[in-house]
């Protein structure tokens, strides 16, 4: 299962799009159970395309939530395929594709 | 990672989408993010920490958090936005996120951010190298039973 | 207390005897609900359901941002994956429970023949346990996925907790959940009562207390202060710790019946779970 | 000089006794504690959580050779389970005043 989740949906020409990506966010502030700080880890680069143009890029600290939820609108239509991927501080990537409804 | 080079990044990344199955990303604008400072931050990012408040940014966050942890904050704007920023000065690393606009995408980011106690957040619209910026403070209460 | 609880039940049965089912749990349904609306006015009945959110506008917002895409949906999904995957033996829950799950409105209930208050987490553990599977843990992870899942299905259904008439000992499993409700503990001397009924709404250092009513409608939940999923009775639980007295053991005959009371009183409500609260 | 030297032996004979009976009179009030934390347990079917962290306190001062600590907080844990009773014994009676006719 993709760590991604995506829900766009258009209305009168613009795609609205709601993206949840599964991840830990880990600071770097946090301590662990052994009272060592468990090491930062994350989400650093979020990109959509949709036919082949990017329209969403965007760049995370460590300071977005746990989970990190992105919304955001670009010009579109019903039917036009979604893809967003991310890549992590550890170089980890992932990509989840979704057609517009 | 400046303005441009984000943008000149995402322009390749559509070219290279063309041929490459997988994305690629830019490179990340390490020392704006890890930077200590709203207005040195702003300089790694854009180049200049010189902004106006502009009622055409309009920035919602809440009076009070319901939970530091997940604090829903919304930027829109009616200029035309090359890259939307947000800042939350009291936290570790005042620069939370910044996305690029590109052209038929809306000037809009919507997320969630982790605000560790109550700070000024600032949403910063980059708009033909300019920067415009909307304010809000946000209480963040620790205590009770929630927090 | 033992003793005491065996003279309330003998009070209450001896008064609805005498009486004429005066202070049944019917009763005490009506008046419990009566009270939120009068306190209240300004929250349409059915919102309860809600949480805190349905008497603070403020928080409210930033839960309809958040529940924009909740991440209790994560949990749906990975329920639905646990809910549909075999078991060693070939079976799986859809084998005990149908092809969706879609049975919240069938829990808690009382087992006549076991004496005892079954609630889903434990129906489902015991539909794997059956099939030769380890149960999962109780107030975290693979359960709150499957019960997720599940209550995700059954949204809408009503809550409609029934206390058989015909066997003393539900009657005594509601009693014993109403006196827990309603009994102070802990050092810092609080009921359940007291934060989520008499003072509902009220501020606690920072934090707004939410009304009882409604309270077992959403479960499993996303909390923010946990970020991750959570059981009732967890919920349960790191109550007790707040008011500084010692949690009992989830899915126990304590909080069974205290879900077996709350859920009652959240008769007529609607399942909305999961939820994401605070 | 000799009469100084007696003295002196007395008044250690004298504190080494004090500090053999504080290390048995923590230790009885320990067990005391931890005998008056279960039974008020089984009693009103609950208890408080600082009433065990007090015990354990008291425990660890006395482990470390704090014996006069050891029987404060040993002492404030009997408080503590006594408070617990009273709570109970007045719950029983007055819980049903909460309930909204």
């Amino acid at each position: 299962m993709s760590s991604i989740r995506i829900k766009a949906k258009e209305r009168k020409g613009v795609v609205d799009v709601k993206t949840l990506m599964k991840h830990k966010m880990e600071t770097g502030l946090r301590k662990g159970k052994d009272g060592k700080k468990i090491p930062e880890h994350w989400i650093q680069e979020v990109s959509a395309e949709s036919g082949g143009k990017v329209v969403f890029v965007a760049a995370l600290n460590t300071s977005i939530s746990k989970d990190p939820y992105l919304s955001f609108k670009f010009v579109g239509k019903k039917g036009d395929p979604i893809k967003i991927s991310w890549k992590d501080s550890k170089g980890a990537t992932d990509s989840a594709e979704t057609i517009v409804k | 990672m400046n303005r441009r080079s984000i943008l000149k990044a995402a322009g390749a990344m559509a070219i290279a989408l063309i041929t490459l199955p997988r994305m690629a990303f830019a490179a990340y604008a390490e020392k704006a993010f890890k930077n200590k400072e709203v207005d040195s931050s702003l300089n790694e990012l854009f180049g200049s920490n010189a902004t106006t408040p502009s009622d055409e940014v309009k920035l919602k966050a809440p009076d009070i958090a319901e939970n530091g942890a997940v604090v829903p904050v919304e930027v829109s704007t009616s200029l035309n936005a090359d890259s939307i920023a947000i800042m939350i000065k009291e936290n570790p690393n005042p620069l939370a996120i910044v996305a690029d606009i590109p052209p038929g995408t809306e000037g809009k980011l919507k997320t969630r951010v982790r605000m560790g106690k109550t700070t000024l957040v600032t949403a910063v619209v980059n708009s033909g190298g300019k920067l415009y910026t909307a304010s809000k403070e946000v209480k963040v209460t620790i205590g009770g039973c929630g927090g | 207390m033992k003793q005491f609880l065996r003279s309330a039940i003998a009070g209450v049965l001896g008064l609805s005897i005498s009486l004429v089912a005066v202070g049944g749990p019917e009763d005490d349904r009506l008046a419990f609900k009566k009270y939120y609306e009068n306190k209240f006015p300004d929250t349409p009945t059915e919102d309860f359901a809600n949480g805190v959110y349905s008497i603070l506008p403020a928080a409210r917002e930033q839960w309809e941002a958040i529940e924009e895409f909740p991440p209790y949906e994560l949990a749906v999904e990975e329920g639905e994956t646990l809910y549909n995957s075999k078991f060693a033996n070939g079976k799986s829950l859809v084998d005990c429970f149908g092809p969706e799950g879609a049975v919240r409105s069938e829990y808690p209930f009382w087992d006549k023949d076991r004496g005892l208050v079954i609630t889903m987490e434990r129906a489902v553990n015991e539909c794997r346990k059956a099939n030769g599977e380890k149960p999962y843990g109780w107030k975290k992870g693979k359960i709150t996925a499957v019960t997720a899942y599940m209550s995700f299905n059954s949204r809408g259904q009503e809550v409609k907790v029934e206390v058989p008439s015909d066997d003393p000992r539900a009657l005594a499993a509601y009693e014993d959940g109403k006196e827990h409700f309603y009994t102070k503990r802990g050092q810092l001397n609080f009921a359940c009562a007291d934060c989520h009924m008499l003072t509902a709404g009220a501020l606690y250092r920072a934090d707004t207390s939410s009304p009882a009513f409604g309270h077992a409608t959403s479960w499993p939940v996303f909390r923010s202060k946990w970020q991750s999923m959570g059981t009732l009775h967890r919920r349960f639980a790191g109550c007790h710790k707040n008011i500084r007295a010692n949690p009992y053991k989830a899915q126990g005959t304590e909080y069974s019946n205290l879900e077996y009371f709350v859920t009652y009183m959240s008769n007529g409500l609607e399942f909305n779970g999961p939820a994401a609260r605070k | 000089m000799r009469k100084v030297l007696i003295i002196a032996t007395l008044a250690s004979l004298v504190s080494m006794n004090t500090l053999a009976a504080s290390n048995v009179g923590a230790n009885k009030i320990i067990k005391e504690a931890t005998a008056a934390y279960k039974q008020v347990a089984k009693d009103t079917s609950y208890q408080w959580t600082v009433s065990v962290k007090a015990i354990k306190a008291a425990q660890k001062a006395y482990d470390a050779g704090n014996f006069t600590a050891a029987e404060k907080l040993a002492r404030q844990a009997l408080d503590l389970v006594d408070a617990t009773r009273i709570q109970a014994r007045i719950e029983a009676k007055t819980w049903q005043m909460r309930v909204p006719k």
